[in-house]
């Protein structure tokens, strides 16, 4: 069934794209000359189809969180463009811009640090839609309820703050906050890395769940090549700033082209192997 | 529920000072400015149940001073006759806020003696009513200049932790200059500018206001340290992500974190500004005689001679360490809920 | 601490192997020491006393803050001194003097032999070189002023080596006394910076002390910035007691900067100074306390020169849009409001709180310790809110119920004093004036202001309605006070910059005052000045107040001590102080 | 471009600052130099017009403040009017002396604020916290004039300590042990004044910043691995909060610097304090600008060695991650 669709999807426009998107970090230490210099982004060109899932992989300090923040409006690339739903909008205007973010919405990785401690549950996800206006007032309050309802959260602990929450729990609040002003584009951002494997499953369950509902494009960037071969429509590996190999799921597993791939799928398999015989041992 | 205790305790606290200064006419015995050249200098009045007959009595009573024959400024008791010490008696008239006029007060003895409770100053006045009339003044300076500050304070340190770049650094070399200037001629040439027939309190509140204005460098410079850490947290980002405009994010992500340091501040510099009218008063700029201030009382210590020979002189120190302790504890209680909400 | 005694024993040990040797030399032949009286001392010590601020230069014609022309009058000398017990002048440096019969001529002859401190010969020379300076007007002396008699300079000539004839332009009273703290200058060291037009630059407190001499008891040993002047004794000083013994006693003469009067007592309670002068009333009640322990005496010398004044601003303020200050001088040219003012105020409360005892209240500008020249027939009107009110009646002023004083136009009585907060004394009167007046139903503020301000408002921009200010405390002499009473002159307070008398009054002060000053018999002198301080008293353009006494202490083994209430009150005799031996020992010092 | 300099045009920038504000604000302060002489009836208001016409008082500020700077390029930082003399030539050892008194409080201070501050916000609450917010509260509410005068009441009382000055009159022919014995027993006093006047704000930012840390997530985890005790509080705690502290260093050196004035008059410390008061109230204002401009570049030395404090102790900041 997953490879109709991923040939449905190769026929449609891509509903985002970067071309040639370049970035640098130059960064100063105190007491010296010596400036450090980063490539996070080296003429990136990445497509993503509308309604697929797009596994973005490579090792941490790859640029895959750089991308993601420069997709996302979050940072301004220095060179390249970047179209989504077939306009170019990196150098959009503040104003163009507000129309725009309710459609590109993240998932951090860190939870605990992209809620607000000081914020109640249902202030948290009712955050965007005060910010942009869509309600207010006691609408404010159910709406935020009804969002935890569909993210598996109950609505009695709406009052309670995000340091009260397990980490899978704080993981569906910033979905639930995520999905609240109904995106098109939603990118995650090592959002279930760090959990363990059952929250894990069930994060990612609820994402499909979500996705087969509101019909969401996700960009989903994870170091872990494992996670994605289960669930991704594409993928595509970056390493040192440039995306390497890029294509559908199958494809690259099976036939990865670049040694880099061959490598994270070479040290998958050896991670798997040994956790079966930790597992296997364990009994 | 603990912590809300411990807060609305601190608050009672506060508030039953404040009340008290508030009801000064009342709590004080005598008018602040009334001269008894006969008595400078007197020590608190002492209180006696047991009169020279040994017999006991139930209602404390006093006794007159009298000068010592031999050497100035020395008094013993005229234990000749017992005053005893009578409550809700009528005594000078006062106004309370402008409002109530009455002429009943709290405590008080009949005359000719005088109930001094924290002794008497060089002119024979009654240090205790100078203290509990002087708090109005002082309190209203203390919080209005310590207003003043944190608002500037927090203003400028918002925008430039905020915002950055040459905004911040053109604040932080501006934070820098206020905090090394010789404000004293400042205060000189605005005294220079103001007419002599503004009256003293006013003058005083202005220059407060002045000095308000010159304090808000420390708290920018604290301010800015907090926004700056705080605009670098996932959430703005992720609030950034939702569109959030940036004042949506300084009033609802970055300023909640200020209030601490604000907090702290506060409960140092009503205080110090309170004890910064010392300061003026030696370049006569403080509240000028006969009305009193906890300031004007302080500076009277500034003389070697009645710092080592008239110990009553330091209980206006003692009336501005209960308050600031009261501050002190209220701004703790309110950080130590925000920062459990936070947590 | 220092050791004396030891240090004594050890200079005179070295005092021939030194070349630079402050042990005093031995008398020469033809010198001309000018014998003391007093009991004869003995050599060695150090005394220490502090000052309240630092001393700014050594330049004797330059300086013009207390500190320095206090540390400067220990190292030069003048022609003619005042004495300051007796009030008299008295030959110094200068022989002997004669006047011409019209009173213009003065013939000064020097003492022979007589050397600088560095061991240079002084002479005729160096009086006309430093009288040049001092009337030189590029030099800017603020001394410059009281050499100019009848709008002329003195011509000064050099007779011979050792006299000098000085010729005044008109006669003057009392001319003598102008030479008193006029300081000899060393014309070879001098003469080159003032060529230069550096003379300011000159004696300043970094110059090396080799390049510094004067005639003085003292030279200058070593200058710390900020901590003290150390002056060591002139080997060549040109007294001697009886015994032929060259003064001064002691070997050194420490001036330690300590910042303010708290400082200076609290210097002196520890021991660590020996002398303090100009005690404040409170400060003196608080160190006398203990007296029996510490080895040390406390003095009351009695009123000082210096008298308290309230003035009422009278400037002419047609030019200065002061508008709501020239409405109240309606009130304040009135004598009677002057009157009542002065009979409202409880000078005894003044001199009893504020200074605790140790004043005098005073009715006239001359002190009653000016033992020359105050008028003993001047009324001292009593303290009596009755005549107040009755002054205030006839001049046209009511009461309106709730006891504010009003005048006939129905405005109410209301004014503001401006008093310097540099002066605790002055605050502290503008209280209880402030009181007094009130119940004569005025409504005063006080303002106090910080002291140059106050200067500014009172010299400057005429914007103030009352002040209290003090003046005074120079000379006994009747001269140097004549710029304050004669109506052009710079220190007429009430009403500055006048071209002619204002009112009849101030006239017939001027007439009074002009005269004397050309008068020479003492007698006559004395009658036109009484006659103009009656005029004064009448008239209250100076509310008087009260005097503070001099107040000072020293160590009890202090030998010669003797205070007097002319300035420097304890230091105008230093080269007969010496310390006597075995008695009160400074505390803390070992044995 | 290297950080130090950076700084250090940052410095002269703000110099450049304070000199004009300075200028400014004592052409606006009311009476001038002179005025003292008018109230002296021997004195003819003649000589004083002359005397200011000579220092330039009846020139515009703007050539007066040129004037300054070229005397500053010559290295005369001004003329003062009492002294007669260059400016500089009165700085330098008061300076120095002004130096010595806060250097050694502000170390001092930081040397006690930092343990008491650590240790009562680890104690939050207890008794010996209240203890600690009761007397700095009680510090806070007594000028330090009052500090100073209530030490050398008890400097006079108890005969062995010095009640003022920075030497005895002795000094001199003292040995380099004595002398320094000597030097120290005059710092008492000054040193006691400064630091406990400095202490309330030290202990109280230090306590709050601290009790911040200590509720961070790595600090309750050093906890749970059973860190705990000093080294927690000092190897593990302290170093997060050095980022706030480092710049109440900066803003301590400034508030000592401003502190130390009132104090070194009363004690007799022979710094900037005595002579920036004494040309204050006389308006001998080439030495006030000289002697503000010299506190100014202690305050800018201060925020350099803060600075560098930081780098030692936060690693974040040497590896230009921050």
């Amino acid at each position: 069934m997953r490879i109709e669709e991923t040939a449905r999807h190769a026929l449609k426009p891509a509903l985002a794209k970067a071309a040639g998107l370049s970035k640098r970090y130059v960064q100063r230490a105190p007491f010296s000359y010596k400036s450090f210099v980063i490539d996070a982004l080296v003429d990136v060109e990445f497509d993503i189809a509308p309604a697929s899932l797009t596994a973005l992989v490579g090792e941490s300090g790859s640029g895959k969180s750089t991308l993601a923040r420069c997709l996302a409006m979050l940072e301004k690339a220095d060179r390249g463009e970047i179209w989504f739903e077939g306009k170019e909008v990196s150098r959009s205007s503040d104003r163009e811009l507000k129309a725009l973010r309710p459609k590109i919405q993240m998932v951090f990785q860190d939870s605990a640090g992209a809620l607000n401690p000081g914020f109640t549950a249902a202030q948290i996800i009712a955050e965007p839609l005060e910010v942009q206006r869509r309600e207010s007032g006691a609408r404010l309050h159910s709406r935020a309820c009804e969002l935890m309802e569909e993210v598996g959260l109950s609505p009695n602990w709406a009052d309670r703050r995000p340091l009260e929450f397990s980490g899978g729990q704080r993981q569906r609040l910033a979905i639930a906050r995520a999905i609240a002003l109904k995106p098109a584009f939603l990118i995650l951002d090592e959002s279930v890395s760090g959990l363990d494997l059952s929250t894990q499953a069930q994060i990612l369950n609820l994402l499909l769940d979500l996705q087969k509902a509101h019909s969401l494009t996700y960009l989903l960037i994870s170091h872990d090549l494992g996670l994605v071969g289960q669930i991704a429509d594409f993928v595509a590996v970056m390493q040192q700033g440039k995306i390497v190999e890029q294509g559908p799921r199958r494809e690259v597993f099976a036939n990865p082209r670049h040694h880099h791939t061959r490598e994270l799928l070479a040290s998958v398999r050896l991670l798997r192997s040994n956790f079966r015989t930790a597992q296997a041992g364990g009994r | 529920m603990r912590k809300k205790q411990k807060i609305v305790a601190a608050l009672m606290l506060l508030v039953a000072l404040h009340l008290a200064i508030l009801l000064a006419g009342f709590i004080a015995p005598y008018n602040p400015a009334t001269q008894n050249r006969d008595f400078p200098f007197v020590p608190p009045t002492r209180f006696h149940f047991a009169d020279a007959r040994g017999h006991f009595h139930l209602r404390p009573f006093i006794y007159q001073w009298t000068v010592r024959p031999e050497g100035f400024n020395e008094y013993e008791e005229a234990r000749g006759r017992e005053y005893p010490v009578q409550f809700f008696v009528r005594g000078p008239e006062y106004t309370i806020a402008g409002l109530v006029r009455s002429d009943v007060h709290l405590f008080g003895v009949e005359g000719p003696a005088r109930i001094f409770l924290a002794g008497s100053d060089g002119f024979g006045r009654d240090q205790f009513s100078r203290i509990m009339y002087g708090g109005q003044i002082s309190l209203a300076a203390g919080l209005l200049a310590t207003g003043i500050s944190l608002f500037l304070g927090l203003l400028v340190g918002c925008i430039s932790g905020f915002y950055g770049s040459w905004i911040d650094e053109s604040a932080m070399r501006l934070v820098e200059l206020f905090l090394v200037l010789p404000w004293l001629y400042l205060l000189l040439a605005v005294r220079s500018f103001l007419p002599l027939h503004i009256s003293p309190t006013q003058t005083f509140f202005l220059l407060v206001a002045v000095i308000g204005t010159i304090g808000w460098a420390r708290p920018a410079r604290l301010v800015r340290g907090i926004v700056l850490s705080a605009k670098g947290r996932k959430y703005v980002t992720a609030s950034r992500g939702f569109g959030a405009t940036d004042s949506y994010i300084l009033r609802r992500h970055v300023l909640p974190h200020t209030y601490g340091v604000l907090l702290t501040q506060a409960a140092l510099l009503v205080p110090q500004y309170i004890v910064a009218e010392v300061t003026l008063s030696f370049l006569g700029l403080g509240v000028s005689e006969p009305v009193s201030s906890w300031g004007n009382l302080l500076a009277n210590l500034q003389q070697y001679n009645v710092l080592a020979s008239y110990w009553w002189m330091f209980a206006p120190a003692l009336a501005l360490v209960i308050i600031s302790l009261g501050y002190l504890k209220v701004a703790n209680a309110i950080h130590e809920r925000l920062q459990s909400d936070s947590i | 601490m220092h050791r004396w005694g030891c240090f004594a024993t050890l200079l005179l040990a070295c005092g021939h192997a030194c070349f630079a040797s402050s042990a005093p030399q031995p008398p020469q032949h033809g010198e001309d020491l000018l014998v003391t009286d007093n009991q004869i001392g003995r050599y060695g010590g150090t005394l220490v006393l502090a000052q309240r601020s630092e001393p700014k230069t050594l330049n004797p014609v330059t300086a013009a803050d207390a500190p320095s022309r206090e540390v400067i009058g220990r190292l030069t000398a003048d022609l003619i001194h005042i004495n300051r017990w007796t009030q008299n002048t008295e030959p110094a440096l200068a022989k002997a003097w004669s006047v011409s019969n019209d009173g213009r001529v003065f013939t000064v002859k020097l003492r022979h032999g007589l050397r600088f401190s560095d061991g240079q010969p002084f002479d005729a020379d160096d009086v006309v070189f430093s009288f040049q300076v001092y009337l030189d007007e590029n030099v800017h002396s603020p001394q410059r002023d009281l050499l100019v008699v009848g709008g002329k300079p003195i011509k000064v000539q050099k007779i011979d080596q050792y006299s000098v004839r000085f010729t005044l332009a008109q006669p003057y009273a009392a001319a003598e006394r102008i030479f008193d703290s006029l300081a000899m200058m060393p014309r070879h060291l001098l003469e080159r910076p003032y060529k230069a037009g550096q003379f300011a630059q000159a004696l300043t407190l970094n110059t090396p002390p080799a390049e510094i001499a004067g005639m003085g008891p003292f030279r200058v040993k070593q200058y710390i910035p900020g901590q003290r002047i150390v002056l060591e004794r002139n080997p060549f000083y040109w007294k001697a007691d009886r015994s032929k013994n060259r003064l001064p006693y002691l070997d050194e003469l420490v001036f330690l900067f300590v910042g303010n009067e708290d400082a200076q007592a609290i210097r002196f309670q520890a021991g660590e100074t020996d002398i303090i002068s100009r005690l404040s009333a409170e400060n003196y009640a608080l160190l006398s306390k203990d007296v029996a322990t510490r080895g040390t005496d406390f003095f009351d010398l009695g009123p000082s020169l210096e008298y308290d004044f309230l003035v009422f601003n009278l400037n002419d303020l047609r030019s200065k849009n002061l508008d709501s200050i020239a409405a109240k001088q309606a009130w304040f040219q009135a004598v009677k409001f002057r009157q009542a003012v002065s009979s409202a105020i409880d000078r005894d409360s003044i001199v009893k709180l504020v200074y605790t005892g140790h004043g005098a209240a005073l009715w006239g500008n001359v002190s009653p310790s000016n033992k020359l020249w105050t008028d003993q027939m001047l009324p001292h009107t009593p303290y009596s809110l009755d005549r107040a009110r009755e002054l205030l009646k006839s001049e046209g002023f009511s009461w309106r119920s709730d006891g504010q004083l009003i005048d006939r136009q129905g405005v109410a009585v209301e004014f503001s004093v401006i008093t310097s907060t540099s002066n605790a004394q002055r605050m502290k009167m503008a209280t209880l004036i402030q009181d007094d007046l009130g119940k004569l139903g005025m409504n005063v503020h006080v303002v106090p202001l910080e002291f140059r301000a106050l200067l500014d408002r009172v010299f400057q921009t005429y914007d103030y309605e009352a002040s209290i200010m003090a003046l005074g405390g120079g000379d006994a002499d009747p001269n140097p006070e004549m710029n304050v009473w004669l109506s052009n002159g710079g220190t007429h307070l009430w009403r500055l910059g006048e071209a002619r008398p204002a009112t009849d009054w101030e006239a017939l002060i001027d007439q009074l005052m002009q005269k004397q000053m050309v008068q020479l018999k003492y007698k006559e002198r004395k009658h036109l000045y009484d006659q103009a301080q009656e005029i004064i008293a009448a008239n209250v353009p100076f509310v008087f107040l009260a005097t503070p006494n001099i107040l000072v202490g020293a160590r009890k083994n202090l030998g010669n001590f003797k205070p007097a209430i002319l300035d420097p009150n304890t230091l105008w005799n230093v080269e007969q102080l010496y310390f006597i031996p075995g008695n009160g020992a400074r505390p803390g010092e070992k044995p | 471009m290297k950080y130090l300099e950076r700084r250090v045009i940052h410095g002269l920038l703000l110099l450049i600052g304070v000199s004009i504000l300075c200028f400014a604000l004592s052409a606006a302060a009311p009476g001038n130099f002179f005025d003292e002489m008018k109230l002296n009836p021997q004195i003819s208001p003649s000589t004083v017009a002359g005397l200011r016409a000579r220092y330039g008082f009846d020139q515009p500020l703007v050539w007066r403040y040129g004037h300054w700077v070229e005397s500053v390029l010559r290295g005369e930082w001004g003329y003062s009017f009492a002294y007669n003399c260059p400016v500089r030539s009165l700085l330098l050892v008061r300076a120095r002396n002004t130096l010595i008194l806060t250097g050694l409080a502000t170390l001092l201070a930081w040397l006690i604020a930092v343990p008491l501050g650590v240790w009562t916000a680890n104690r939050r609450g207890r008794w010996d916290d209240r203890l600690s917010m009761a007397s700095t509260s009680l510090l806070l509410s007594v000028p330090e004039l009052v500090i100073a005068l209530v030490l050398l009441y008890w400097a006079v009382r108890i005969h062995t300590l010095p009640v003022g000055g920075m030497a005895s009159v002795d000094f001199g022919g003292l040995g380099v042990q004595a002398k320094l014995f000597d030097l120290a027993l005059h710092l008492v006093v000054p040193v006691t004044t400064l630091v406990l006047a400095s202490l309330p704000l030290l202990v109280r930012h230090i306590r709050a910043s601290m009790i911040e840390v200590l509720q961070a997530p790595f600090v309750q985890a050093a906890r749970a691995h059973g860190i705990g005790g000093a080294r927690l509080l000092f190897r593990y705690a302290l170093p997060a909060a050095a980022n706030p502290l480092s710049s109440l260093l900066g803003l301590s050196v400034g508030a000592l610097l401003s502190g130390s004035l009132l104090v070194e008059v009363i004690t007799g410390w022979p710094g900037l304090g005595p002579l920036l008061l004494d040309a204050a109230l006389a308006r001998d204002i080439y030495v006030v600008v000289g002697a503000v401009m010299a506190s100014t570049l202690f305050m800018i030395f201060g925020g350099i060695l803060a600075d560098i404090l930081l780098v030692a102790v936060d690693p974040r900041v040497r590896l230009g991650k921050v």
